[in-house]
């Protein structure tokens, strides 16, 4: 066991636990900065996996951006903001929940995954050297390959601006 | 990338950019209707753009993340068409938008953005972001009302749409693991080329996660279940265009999907389950309904199991004819919704209540509307001469081809059945017992021109279609 | 560290949303839950992207150029894309949560069922 | 050729153009009552009529007339659908028939409904009608057939609900559409099920949408395949003539103005599903177990069509039972083989049926009522309605030698030559039926205008309008002289012997004397009935009383009720909606019910499904996604 191992294991622990309890917290406060601890250590996890960049975009929006968007929401509604009960579901949820991620679990540790050789295949070298610097790898791939895609992301995101203050705006202003 | 490669895209960036213009016009300029006529020229010259694409020969564009070929300039028609006669048939319902109005027309040509450049991607990432494209300026404009059901019916799609994203992106991320790529070909050559037996089970559970996501945009049993509550509350010309474009362009993808599933496995049986489902619960569901536009949503999901019938013949005949008859079905069906939705809502534009009950009489005080809506009616239950027979005609000769004479059997039994609640809402119009309800007499020009062009439509396709099968035909072939 | 280990953190993650979200009956609840989901589903996409052998690799069996290759890293655009979708659907849902709180003084998606039927 | 293409079309198109020109009247003006629009209409059908006489005169004569004109109209996959005409002289007779009801009724029309707010659109539906059963005549392509069925379909729900304001004319509208529709599901599998069999059309070289290959292939086929389309056919055939179980909608039908019952519901559009099995006849006689089939629902529907009825106390009620049985006796000589006679008891029928519907529409038009009750007495102030209707009954009931005698005659002698079971069945049918027949027959006859049966007198009745009298004349003396004409038994100058039986291939038998007076017999014993039992009323009412078959008869055999209550509300209602009902009303709208529902039937506590909002939507998806992942382990674990 490395300490990439030893890593990986706290940070799944700390990421499954504080989602755990973001799901059951009774303060909708609390559960939202345990949102942003989750946020935090999965990025941790995407720096374990050679994935810097995404590492560190995740450490800035999820945590720094949505969640801080999400701490402003509750804020806004402050009155409701430790009225975070279950509904009456939340046992038959539980039980499909829990056998959707035991039997998703199984099927995914027994799929016969077709796996990267990085010892001895042609493409070994190239590969190491794509891992030592994903980031500029990714930045052609995002403005060659899927140049359309993040092209209407950017659409996709001023239509949303757009939307997101027709919502709340009043519409007899 | 080829700089020349942009042409292929050139109508969603007409749109785009128009969508921009109009709303930068909105906050400079007063006058309404300046914009929307701007609006409509831009959607216009997008649509010509497109008519003048289908002559540009097919290519796969942007490193394979588009495939421009004539079916995917075919939607991109589609889709132009009914979002030019969504906006042409709005303006005076627009009045329920407030000042909200020039948002409206804006978020609608992002939304079509999305669903011109769905039927033309060949790259699940693609997909993906034009699916998100679709629904979420949608779920702005379905909550610009800001009456109650309106709020209820844009958060409820929001959530729906959320979970069934979610899973479709696991999907895709379980197809990536399996294979390496995201792209549609890569993918189907490697299934069609790899010895399954080991990987059968994350195939057949990336597929059906993605037909989750799919299945929402279409509405498909179990994935049907927002329709309802959504087309009540949301305003009707939103509805109409979430009811024909953004189904038919969900069955674009439906159709490549499935193009690939069955290089995997046969999935006639499967499908033909859900078809029956689907239409079962739409039939049932809509009879009990008192509100038109709920009726209407119950009536689309049974549309969509009709049509899953031409997706179950995929495998066994080759799959030009279940393409083709679908295809077909998808253009009737947008002329005959259009219709339907923009004449109820023309009879009830002052009264903005779709509840059977407000119909009464209705012919009395709205003539021509009424009459549209009895044909958009006849042409749902799918009687000649109207376009809904010949749509269910193909797609019930490409089952007979394929031997699934059950499921045939099983369609043209909902058919009639479903005569049931359509002939009720037309009955109701005739009705003079009751008080009738005095209706403002407002004469909406624009709403009449949307309503002549939908009703030709409804009648041409019915009467004559030779010219649309052979160009279905000749771009399917291509 | 395996693949293994990756994709039942992921699933295990993507659980605990789904829960959440079908649970949850405070609105913001709710989307923290499906923002827990996306999650999953990039920690499962960077996963497969770190450990899954190039598709090219299996069509042609042998040597890869280095856009080929480039491609073992769509997983990342996956997961980049799925962030900036989740960061607009978080805005949208908000603007609704607000124009909800605002209308009905209520944020309890139990109390959002008018339609039905 | 080009010429006889352009006249047939004309035949057809001109009463299409005067639809749409009229229909171009009443959105253009707000007063639809524009006289203009019905004298368009009545030109229109004027035209076509004359142009149906030239088709006729060339098909006279020449016993092999056949006249193909197609074009392509669009096609499915690489099998053209052609759009065209096809005469012979079945489809010549059937021109003939329907041009000269229809514009014998709606010259009726112009008397009828005068004054009435919907005149134009009265006439637009009738010409739409009349062309739409002119292509029906016309079509040389299955799929072309139907479409024109179903318009015609449409354009008698216009019809029958013409009188929208009513909420029976509605409904009544409603449920004859619905009805006909579970017949026309039979017809289009039929069509369905030949285009299934398409590739063996095409290696011959044969197209399976033209109904004359159809014919063709007929040896080719299995046998199977041709009873599953006959029986499809059949089933169409049903629909559309009312028969025996689908009758029900016919009755109420009479909703809708009366020439509209005399054209539709008596003269034409009930004859196609007669025509359409005569059209396929080669095809289905194929298979003799369908030949029986229609031979005992003919049989069946023609007993009770007029067992109902001799009790039914509507003139209008009582001619749509009538003509009920009457298309019986049609089926029953298809039933038999003989499809020539079933054309010939069609045209005979055509006439004398208008002619009686013409009269009661005088009558009411009179006494403004349709209850028998409200009449009697008529005879003296309407004496051209009495004789009219007089002539109509008695060819009705089959006396020598008005038009009813012939066809009828020959359906019993030719199921007298016959040896099969059918012959047997239909011999004794149409013996039974006549003595029924006459008997209600003249029990109308009696009641409505007889003195010495209902010696009522209204002062104010007077006898109708010319307009509405030069119709009812002309058809009097058709029903008379035309079973005559068209079938003669011997040679005249200008018409040979049999010749209608003989242009249709059909093996002609001579009269046989015996027969003729037993069925007369039979008649007058009906008749003679009639007069003693209506003579003494209250012995008679008694009688009626006593036994409860009346009452049976009444409730027209209980057939509304089962397919009213049973069927639609109890077994369909219930049964089908229930399912989405207990979803969406129990575990929506009334968590508390649908708790007691799970604990009384399953005893479990399941209180947990209470709410119906999105995230219970989202639920049923994890459900099914988890069933999804359940297969892929259980996969995995099969194949490792």
């Amino acid at each position: 066991m490395n300490l990439t191992d030893i890593f990986f294991i706290i940070f799944s622990l700390i990421a499954f636990s504080s989602a755990l309890l973001v799901v059951f917290i009774q303060d909708l406060f609390k559960s939202a900065l345990m949102l942003v601890v989750t946020f935090i250590s999965v990025g941790g996890i995407f720096f374990l996996l050679n994935a810097e960049f995404l590492g560190v975009i995740q450490i800035l929006i999820y945590a720094g951006g949505i969640a801080i968007i999400i701490i402003f929401g509750v804020l806004m509604t402050k009155d409701m903001a430790t009225a975070n009960t279950s509904n009456i579901f939340m046992f038959i949820n539980g039980q499909i929940c829990l056998l959707f991620f035991v039997l998703l679990s199984y099927f995914l540790i027994n799929e016969e995954w077709f796996l990267l050789d990085l010892v001895n295949s042609s493409y070994a070298e190239q590969a190491k050297n794509l891992f030592s610097n994903t980031t500029d790898h990714l930045a052609t791939l995002l403005l060659k390959n899927w140049v359309i895609a993040f092209e209407f992301s950017s659409v996709l995101l001023l239509a949303v601006i757009i939307g997101s203050l027709a919502i709340v705006k009043d519409k007899n202003e | 990338m080829d700089v020349a490669d942009l042409i292929y895209i050139g109508s969603e960036i007409i749109v785009a950019v128009t969508a921009t213009l109009t709303l930068l016009m909105g906050i400079f300029s007063g006058r309404y209707i300046i914009v929307k006529i701007v609006s409509l020229l831009g959607i216009l010259s997008g649509l010509i753009y497109a008519v003048g694409l289908w002559f540009v020969s097919t290519s796969y564009v942007f490193y394979n993340t588009i495939h421009a070929n004539q079916l995917s300039v075919f939607f991109k028609i589609l889709v132009l068409v009914t979002l030019l006669l969504v906006i042409t048939g709005s303006y005076d319902y627009s009045k329920y938008f407030g000042k909200l109005r020039v948002e409206y027309l804006s978020l609608m040509m992002y939304s079509s953005v999305g669903m011109m450049l769905l039927p033309a991607s060949n790259d699940f990432i693609t997909a993906y972001i034009s699916l998100e494209l679709i629904a979420l300026p949608l779920v702005a404009v379905i909550a610009m009302t800001k009456e109650e059901y309106s709020i209820e019916a844009s958060l409820k799609f929001l959530i729906f749409s959320a979970i069934s994203s979610a899973f479709l992106l696991y999907g895709i991320v379980l197809l990536y693991g399996f294979s390496g790529s995201t792209n549609f070909e890569v993918i189907a050559h490697i299934l069609s080329n790899t010895n399954l037996d080991s990987n059968i089970s994350i195939v057949l559970i990336a597929i059906l996660f993605i037909l989750g996501g799919v299945g929402f945009k279409v509405g498909i049993v179990p994935f049907y279940m927002w329709i309802p509550d959504v087309y009540e509350g949301a305003p009707t010309p939103v509805v109409a265009f979430l009811s024909i474009a953004s189904k038919s362009v969900g069955f674009a993808l439906l159709i490549k999907v499935f193009l690939i599933a069955y290089e995997f496995a046969d999935w006639t049986f499967t499908i033909s389950i859900i078809a029956a489902l689907t239409m079962i619960v739409g039939n049932a569901g809509a009879l009990l309904q008192d509100n038109t536009k709920r009726l209407l949503g119950y009536s689309g999901i049974a549309h969509a199991g009709y049509i899953l019938i031409g997706i179950a013949c995929f495998s066994q005949i080759g799959t030009s004819t279940g393409q083709v008859a679908v295809i077909f079905y998808l253009l009737t069906y947008a002329f005959t919704n259009i219709a339907a939705f923009y004449s109820l809502m023309n009879i009830s534009l002052s009264t903005n209540s779709y509840s059977i009950q407000s119909y009464s009489g209705a012919f009395f005080n709205n003539k021509f509307a009424s009459i549209v809506l009895m044909i958009s009616f006849l042409s749902l239950i799918g009687l000649p001469p109207t376009s809904g027979f010949l749509g269910k005609l193909y797609l019930f000769n490409a089952a007979i081809k394929s031997e699934l004479i059950w499921l045939v059997l099983f369609g043209v039994i909902n058919s009639v059945f479903s005569a049931y609640y359509y002939l009720k809402v037309i009955k109701t119009l005739f009705d003079s017992d009751i008080e009738i309800i005095k209706y403002q007499t407002s004469r909406s020009y624009s709403l009449n021109i949307v309503l002549i062009c939908a009703l030709l439509g409804v009648l041409i396709l019915g009467v004559y279609p030779d010219p649309f099968l052979r160009l279905l035909e000749t771009s399917l072939s291509s | 560290m395996s693949l293994e280990s990756v994709l039942t953190l992921s699933a295990g993650l993507f659980a605990i949303g789904l829960f959440g979200v079908l649970t949850k009956r405070n609105l913001i609840a709710v989307l923290m839950c499906i923002e827990l989901m996306f999650n999953a589903i990039n920690v499962a996409a960077v996963g497969i992207s770190r450990y899954i052998a190039p598709s090219m690799f299996r069509i042609a069996g042998s040597d890869l150029n280095s856009e080929q290759v480039d491609l073992i890293l769509s997983g990342h655009v996956i997961s980049i894309f799925s962030i900036a979708i989740s960061a607009a659907e978080v805005s949208m849902a908000l603007a609704i949560i607000i124009l909800i709180y605002r209308t009905k003084n209520t944020v309890d998606i139990s109390d959002i069922n008018k339609m039905s039927g | 050729m080009f010429e006889i293409e352009l006249i047939i079309s004309l035949i057809f198109v001109t009463p299409l153009i005067v639809a749409l020109i009229n229909s171009l009247f009443i959105t253009l003006s707000d007063n639809t009552n524009v006289k203009i629009g019905s004298y368009l209409s009545i030109m229109g059908i004027f035209i076509s009529f004359i142009l149906s006489i030239y088709i006729f005169s060339l098909a006279y004569g020449d016993d092999h007339y056949k006249i193909n004109a197609s074009f392509e109209w669009f096609s499915i996959g690489n099998l053209p659908v052609l759009f065209g005409y096809y005469v012979d002289f079945v489809s010549a007779s059937m021109l003939l028939v329907v041009t000269s009801v229809s514009l014998l009724v709606q010259i009726y029309s112009l008397g009828y409904m005068k004054g009435d707010k919907g005149l134009v659109r009265y006439f637009t539906y009738l010409s739409l009608f009349t062309s739409s059963m002119l292509g029906v005549v016309l079509s040389i392509n299955i799929l072309q057939m139907y479409f024109f069925w179903e318009l015609v379909g449409v354009c008698s729900y216009l019809l029958i609900g013409f009188w929208f304001d009513r909420n029976s004319a509605r409904n009544a509208a409603k449920k004859a559409f619905l009805i006909t529709r579970i017949g026309d599901v039979g017809f289009l599998f039929a069509i369905l099920l030949i285009f299934s069999n398409g590739l063996s059309f095409l290696d011959k070289g044969l197209n399976p949408l033209i109904i004359q290959d159809i014919l063709l292939m007929t040896g080719d086929l299995s046998t199977t395949i041709i009873f599953l389309v006959s029986i499809g056919l059949i089933a169409g055939a049903v629909g559309k003539s009312a028969q025996f179980p689908l009758h029900t909608w016919l009755p109420d039908a009479m909703e809708g103005p009366t020439p509209v019952s005399a054209l539709i519901h008596a003269a034409t559009m009930v004859a196609a599903g007669v025509f359409l099995l005569v059209r396929f006849f080669d095809f289905i006689s194929a298979s003799s177990t369908s030949l029986l089939i229609i031979a005992v629902i003919g049989c069946t529907t023609s007993l009770l069509g007029a067992s109902i009825a001799l009790v039914m106390n509507d003139i209008k009620k009582v001619l749509a039972y009538s003509t009920i049985s009457q298309l019986g006796y049609m089926f029953m000589a298809i039933g038999i083989g003989a499809p020539a006679i079933a054309m010939f008891h069609l045209v005979t029928h055509a006439f004398f049926k208008a002619l009686l519907f013409l009269g009661a529409g005088n009558v009411s038009h009179a006494v403004h009522s349709f209850e028998m009750e409200k009449m009697g007495n008529l005879k003296d102030k309407m004496p051209v309605t009495y004789y009219t209707f007089l002539l109509g009954s008695l060819s009705l009931v089959g006396i020598f030698p008005l038009a009813g005698f012939w066809s009828k005659d020959e359906i019993i002698n030719t199921a007298y030559q016959g040896t099969n079971l059918a012959s047997t069945i239909v011999l004794f049918g149409s013996l039974i039926g006549i003595v029924m027949t006459a008997f209600y027959t003249f029990r109308m006859v009696f009641l409505t205008f007889n003195h010495r049966i209902q010696p009522k007198v209204n002062a104010t009745i007077e006898e109708s309008p010319k307009s509405m009298l030069f119709p009812v004349a002309i058809l009097s003396v058709l029903a008379v002289i035309i079973g005559f004409l068209i079938n003669p038994p011997i040679d005249l100058p200008f018409l040979e012997k049999h010749w209608f039986l003989h242009y249709q291939h059909h093996k002609v038998i001579d009269i046989n004397l015996a027969i003729a007076l037993v069925s007369t017999l039979l008649a007058g014993l009906g008749i003679t009935a009639a007069w003693i039992f209506y003579k003494n009323r209250n012995i008679t009412d008694r009688l009626f009383a006593s036994i409860n078959m009346s009452q049976v008869l009444h409730k027209k055999w209980y057939f509304d009720y089962l397919y009213e209550i049973v069927i639609v509300k109890q077994i369909f209602y219930r049964f089908i909606t229930r399912i989405t009902q207990i979803f969406d009303d129990v575990i929506i709208n009334h968590p508390s019910d649908f708790v007691g529902y799970f604990a009384k039937n399953l005893g479990r506590p399941v209180s947990l499904f209470q709410n119906g909002s999105v995230q219970f939507y989202g639920l049923v998806l994890t459900i099914f996604y988890a069933l999804v992942v359940t297969l892929g382990v259980l996969l995995l674990y099969v194949i490792s």
